[in-house]
């Protein structure tokens, strides 16, 4: 197997909450606890998780807009936490990144033209006519007219802004997308046209995608593996065939028991978790999973499991499978 | 709450000590020779020389403060140039009477302007809303000076119905207790007194209180039509609940709390502001006794009246501060 | 509102137009709707457009004296009547607009633009930066406006110039938080999180980013500070450490004819009207600017 | 229908605006029987939270305004009832939780005074039995530490206990109808879960008829037995939620349905509907859905089709013989 594109060993974002008289640092949220894996080129990564389990972070310290608190990231061989503010600049050109909000992620002063271009005028490709044609091609490229580049991101329709985003990142040719939540804020229909987009665009290009969502069947529909993070921490990481089949974790097992199925005739029996996810300032001993684990034994509020693989190849944390 | 008290006030130490080197820097910023700025240009070199010494402006300035801080904190404000008197005994009466007629106009300004706030949401777009509105906009854009002027002229002058000048009638005397009159005359007793001490209050209060009743109305205005359209209060609405009770229950709590940052923040502007209306009308608190301090040059008394001025602004806003908690319990946990 | 793909198309004819302009069209839009606002900016360039044709409407100049016909109640010849040395209330009021429109414009712009430069940098470098800028502005916010602009004028002695700069020191702060908040709310959009993810750089993503989306606030303040400066110069000229006699600021007339107030109260009265008309001007246009500005009320 | 409690006939509510009148709902007619889950499903700007706040007659006046028909509770109708009837019958009779569980709590009031002022305005109760009642309400709904809780704050509680007090307070005088606009839409799936397991069973326990209005089909397949389907202000179709979902009649439902990511197999493309959601009033003549239907006819994009069928409705010429 050649080497993975991009490789993330150990991420850890810490973060301090200050407090008390002195400004102390009273608490600190373990936002992402020691997260590892790695995704080769062409494929397509789902990272799946409840809100707070640190997903967003991940991603967003795979590609160093966060710094991470400890851990190394890969990125075609060489570690990116170690380059120099300029050569990690540049860097930024391999690795893009589509947004959750389609309203708040383009700046409400700039036209969509612009906002294309920008990522162009960064890296310096180009002159400005060039940049001006490539601008057209992309646009016509995620389903929208070239015309459109003269209006204001307001003019435009939830799913219209999101391809909009979408052209951004493709405009410098990147290898890696991390798409952070890109059809949450979308209704179904417009939802799978941005999904069929990123799935053509992907074999189009050649392109490597992180996919974040919360969204279970989303996820599956585009990953090739798909993660579950549950408190800062990956529980199990496998070929998304194998994980929705036969998921493993209790905790990937309940999440997709929960998902409500659109089929009146399938009413399968839901695992419903007690209580809520804790805060990730105070997680649990042991296992993070443990005080809402429907099968949970006495080791697991003692040690905390480690990612393992099981019999069939796959990722598991869980002291089930020890 | 006590530990959010605590950060609060430690956090207000590089505040006052700005301020203090704010008042101290303001004798040193004045161009040229100081002593011979207050003197005039008639002094002998002899009385410049003395004054200097008087003003310790003859050491480095480092120790000059030094020496202001340990004053300021062993309650020593200096001594008035112009009638040698310390001004930490003279400025209590002026500063009572900025008080007394400072919470007179606030207590009017947050009743009149609340409740104007209130009625403009309530009534949103109504004839009611427009005309309170319009006043309001009007009152913001008012020069008190110049309501003054016009308040004097029609209710002392036209209509001889209140005094336009000072604290007492000018035969009359108050023995002062508290310095604030409303008090002292209910505690001796005397309650035609009080009756006068109370019409000479009500056109200076009310040429003081225009600004913040505008400021408070609007506030509250923008505030409340906010809280309204506000989920928790559809929910209030979804549970049958009648919009009297909603609006005065309910978001009036809400609202509350930016319309108390205007509060302290207007208490605070208002004993500065006092010294437009204080020169009008005559009263004898603490903007006049800096305005009159400024006329004769008297640096010192202008520096601890400032001073004084800015350290109970600064206390207002704090009092503010902890009365969020009370409101909000959010606050607690910040 | 939901906005479908066919119905947002623009017609062709506005379409031809720079984005400049579409978005000054736009503003006008919502601008026009609001009828207080348009009072306003009507109210403002009334007193402008007086300030700038001064000789050419007054009818007699400032300093005309005539002691025969001192104290005159407002007739044919004297509109607003003469004062106390005999010279023509409206020529003086007329006037008196260059000088309120002065220290009202100059004063905010020296606010904005040390405000805006200090806001900048203690918002987008947080930290040190941050910490020292910050508690100058409370340092001077802890001072109530007027008194502060007392204490520098008290400093620097009465004049008019130096009135205006007072103002424009107490305002600093005011700016200064409020391009601070400004900058801090616009960092943590998601649009500066995707400028960054395509590489950009801190200054480009302050001139690009972060100060065309802090615009909008800074003028609405402006406008509305301005009011409040020619409110505040003309306190001062009142209390004698503004403009000087004869110099015809209306605070400072109003000052010079309060004795008169029993005999001749028109000597009081209309510049008291002129401050607030032109107090009320700019406080109309100012709301209305934040209505038609603000993006919160944007859909 | 003798056992419909609430039934909307008709129903008609604008906006007016700058631009002029804007129709969110524009005629619709369904109704709910006595204990059943109603679900109410649509994408956004559909119209079906315009048309719950029209039944609570809590639509923001103005620019909202019910311009037609009728809303009948109990056979009266209350779609222009006087704001002192309508006050009696809110949180009484018909009750309502939100979709944001975050913000529809006051935040400076207690769980407990808020939980318990609907009772203390519908309901004479003596002080003491009134924390009582409070109590019971929070056990109800699943709350742990029951008497603490009433003295804590919104803040304090989590997205999920949150929406757990809404329904407290939304069951607190036992309404004959409980409005759900999107329960559980800012929840977390897992919690999704627990919330919608407690309305089944508050439905099961207390018959009260709920109106679940929601976007996500999946949640209406689960719990709901009947369904309304909403587009552009009007109801598309409607029936039973097996015939929706198995013999879906409208296009639009239809596409809905397949353009879902299933969670159990893997699909090279998705369907998609083309387009999106035309803004209201946008479409003048024929079919809304015409301009991206798939089967459309010419006769589509002129004339309109009714509302017909028995037990399943639906709004389309498809299924006409005359077509």
């Amino acid at each position: 197997m050649s080497e993975p594109l991009l490789k993330v060993e150990g991420l850890k974002k810490y973060f301090p909450i200050k407090g008390g008289l002195l400004g102390k640092v009273s608490e600190t949220v373990r936002a992402v606890d020691g997260v590892s894996f790695s995704v080769n080129e062409g494929e397509t990564l789902g990272i799946v998780g409840e809100s707070g389990c640190g997903k967003s972070t991940t991603g967003r310290m795979a590609m160093r807009l966060i710094e991470p608190t400890a851990g190394k990231v890969f990125f075609e061989g060489k570690d990116i936490l170690n380059l120099s503010k300029s050569e990690m600049r540049r860097t930024r050109k391999d690795i893009q990144m589509i947004f959750q909000d389609p309203f708040a992620s383009l700046n409400p002063r700039q036209t969509v033209g612009r906002i294309i271009e920008e990522p162009m005028i960064v890296h310096h490709m180009g002159n400005s006519s060039e940049r001006r044609k490539r601008v057209d091609e992309l646009l016509e490229l995620v389903g929208l007219s070239a015309y459109y580049a003269k209006r204001y991101p307001h003019q435009f329709s939830g799913g219209q802004r999101q391809r909009i985003g979408i052209a951004r990142a493709l405009a410098v040719r990147p290898k890696l997308i991390i798409a952070d939540e890109p059809v949450s804020a979308l209704d179904v229909s417009v939802q799978s046209q941005v999904l069929n987009l990123l799935q053509d665009l992907q074999k189009r290009f050649n392109l490597t995608y992180i996919f974040i969502a919360h969204d279970l069947s989303v996820v599956r529909h585009i990953s090739n593996r798909v993660a579950v993070m549950y408190l800062g921490k990956i529980v199990e990481i496998s070929d998304s065939e194998r994980l929705y089949d036969h998921p493993e974790h209790p905790y990937t097992k309940a999440l997709l028991s929960a998902v409500p199925i659109p089929d009146p005739d399938n009413k399968t029996n839901r695992i419903i978790l007690k209580g809520d996810v804790p805060s990730p300032a105070h997680p649990p001993a042991g296992c993070p999973f443990h005080d809402r684990c429907p099968v949970a034994m006495d080791i697991c509020a003692k040690e905390v499991p480690v990612l393992k693989k099981t019999e069939d190849g796959r990722l598991v944390s869980c002291h089930l499978y020890d | 709450m006590l530990s959010y008290s605590i950060k609060r006030l430690l956090m207000l130490i590089p505040v006052l000590i700005g301020m203090t080197l704010i008042v101290f820097g303001i004798i040193h910023a004045i161009p040229g020779n100081p002593a011979q700025t207050i003197l005039g240009t008639k002094a002998t070199p002899e009385a410049i020389h003395n004054l200097n010494q008087a003003l310790g402006l003859d050491q480095p300035w480092y120790i000059q403060y030094f020496t202001y801080l340990k004053n300021i904190f062993s309650g020593n404000l200096g001594t008035s140039i112009q009638d040698n008197m310390p001004i930490a005994r003279e400025i209590w009466p002026h500063l009572a009477a900025t008080i007394e007629l400072s919470f007179v106009a606030m207590v009017i300004a947050v009743v009149v302007g609340i409740n104007a706030g209130i009625i403009s949401a309530w009534k949103q777009n109504s004839a009611l809303d427009y005309s309170a509105m319009i006043l309001a906009l009007i009152g913001v854009s008012m020069p008190i000076f110049w309501l003054g002027l016009l308040e004097q002229w029609l209710f002392s002058v036209k209509l001889n119905w209140l005094p336009s000048i000072g604290r007492l009638d000018i035969v009359s005397t108050v023995r002062p207790i508290t310095n604030l009159y409303l008090i002292d005359t209910l505690i001796e007793g005397q309650f035609s007194q009080f009756w006068m001490v109370v019409r000479h209050l009500i056109l200076p209060a009310i040429a003081l209180a225009t600004i913040p009743t505008a400021i408070i109305a609007r506030m509250t205005r923008s505030s409340m039509l906010e809280v309204l359209k506000s989920d928790y209060i559809r929910t209030t609405k979804a549970k049958g609940e009648r919009m009297g009770l909603i609006v005065y229950k309910y978001a009036l709590k809400n609202a509350f709390i930016p319309i108390l940052t205007v509060i302290g923040l207007q208490t605070g502007l208002m004993l500065g502001g006092a010294i437009l209306t204080e020169t009008i009308f005559g009263w004898p608190g603490i903007g006049l006794y800096v305005y009159n301090a400024i006329q004769y040059r008297d640096y010192p008394v202008i520096q601890s009246g400032i001073l004084v001025i800015a350290f109970l602004f600064v206390m207002v806003n704090f009092v503010t501060d902890l009365l969020y908690g009370l409101i909000d319990p959010r606050i607690k946990y910040r | 509102m939901p906005q479908s793909e066919q119905n947002t198309a623009v017609q062709p004819a506005e379409e031809e137009k720079g984005p400049f302009v579409r978005n000054l069209l736009e503003f006008w839009k919502s601008f026009r709707k609001n009828k207080p606002a348009i009072v306003g900016a009507v109210i403002v360039l009334f007193f402008i457009l007086m300030a700038a044709f001064a000789g050419f409407i007054a009818p007699q100049g400032i300093n005309d004296q005539n002691i025969n016909i001192r104290l005159q109640p407002p007739s044919a010849s004297h509109w607003l009547g003469t004062d106390d040395f005999g010279r023509d209330i409206l020529s003086r009021i007329i006037y008196g607009s260059r000088l309120s429109l002065r220290v009202g414009f100059f004063a905010v712009i020296g606010s904005i633009i040390v405000g805006t430069l200090l806001g900048v940098a203690a918002g987008y470098f947080g930290k040190f930066i941050d910490t020292v800028i910050s508690r100058f502005f409370d340092i001077l916010l802890a001072f109530p406006s007027i008194l502060l602009s007392i204490a520098i004028v008290a400093v620097l002695g009465p004049s008019l110039n130096n009135a205006l700069v007072a103002i424009a020191i107490v305002n600093v702060p005011v700016f200064g938080r409020l391009v601070r908040a400004r900058v801090l709310t616009v960092k943590e959009e998601e649009y500066i999180m995707a400028a960054r993810s395509i590489g950009m750089g801190n200054t480009r993503i302050i001139f690009n980013h972060i100060l065309p989306n802090s615009f909008a606030p800074i003028i609405v303040q402006g406008t509305l500070n301005i009011a409040t400066a020619i409110l505040d110069a003309a306190g001062l000229g009142f209390l004698g450490m503004g403009a000087q006699p004869p110099q015809p600021e209306w605070g400072t007339m109003l000052s010079s004819s309060r004795q008169y107030i029993t005999n001749a109260p028109w000597t009081v009265l209309f510049p008291g009207l002129a401050i607030i008309l032109v107090v009320v001007g700019f406080n109309l246009m100012g709301d209305g600017l934040r209505d038609a500005l603000d993006p919160r009320m944007k859909n | 229908m003798a056992d419909s409690i609430l039934e909307v006939k008709d129903l008609r509510t604008s906006f007016f605006t700058d631009d002029g009148e804007v129709p969110a709902v524009d005629g619709i007619t369904f109704s709910v029987k006595e204990g059943e889950i109603l679900g109410l499903v649509g994408e956004s700007g559909c119209g079906k939270s315009v048309t719950s706040l029209s039944i609570m007659g809590l639509l923001p006046s103005p620019p909202g305004k019910i311009v037609g028909g009728q809303i009948l509770y109990k056979g009266e109708d209350i779609s222009h009832a006087k704001e002192s009837r309508m006050r009696k019958l809110r949180g009484n009779d018909i009750a309502m939780i939100f979709q944001e569980p975050m913000t529809s709590l006051n935040p400076v009031f207690t769980i407990g005074e808020q939980l318990t002022e609907a009772i203390r305005l519908h309901k004479k109760m003596p002080k003491k039995d009134l924390e009582a009642r409070a109590v019971d309400l929070l056990k109800m709904v699943g709350l742990p530490r029951a008497r603490e809780l009433l003295k804590e704050y919104p803040h304090e509680l989590s997205g999920g206990m949150r929406q757990r007090v809404m329904i407290a307070i939304a069951m607190s005088c036992d309404p004959k109808v409980l409005i759900a606009d999107e329960p559980t839409t800012a929840l977390d799936v897992t919690i999704q879960a627990q919330i919608l397991d407690l309305m089944a069973k508050l439905n099961r326990e207390t018959h009260t008829a709920i109106i679940l209005i929601t976007h996500d089909l999946g949640v209406v397949a689960q719990v709901c037995k009947r369904v309304v389907v909403m587009y552009a202000g009007k109801v598309v179709e409607q029936g039973d939620v097996r015939d929706i979902f198995n013999h879906p009649e409208h296009p639009y439902t239809e596409g809905l349905i397949r353009s879902i990511p299933d969670l159990f197999s893997k699909k090279d493309t998705l369907y998609t509907i083309k387009g999106s959601v035309p803004k209201p009033g946008s479409i003048k003549k024929g079919c809304l859905f015409a301009p991206r239907c798939p089967y459309v006819m010419d006769k589509c994009r002129t004339a309109e089709p009714e509302l017909t069928g028995d037990r399943h409705k639906s709004r389309c010429f498809l299924h006409r013989e005359d077509a």
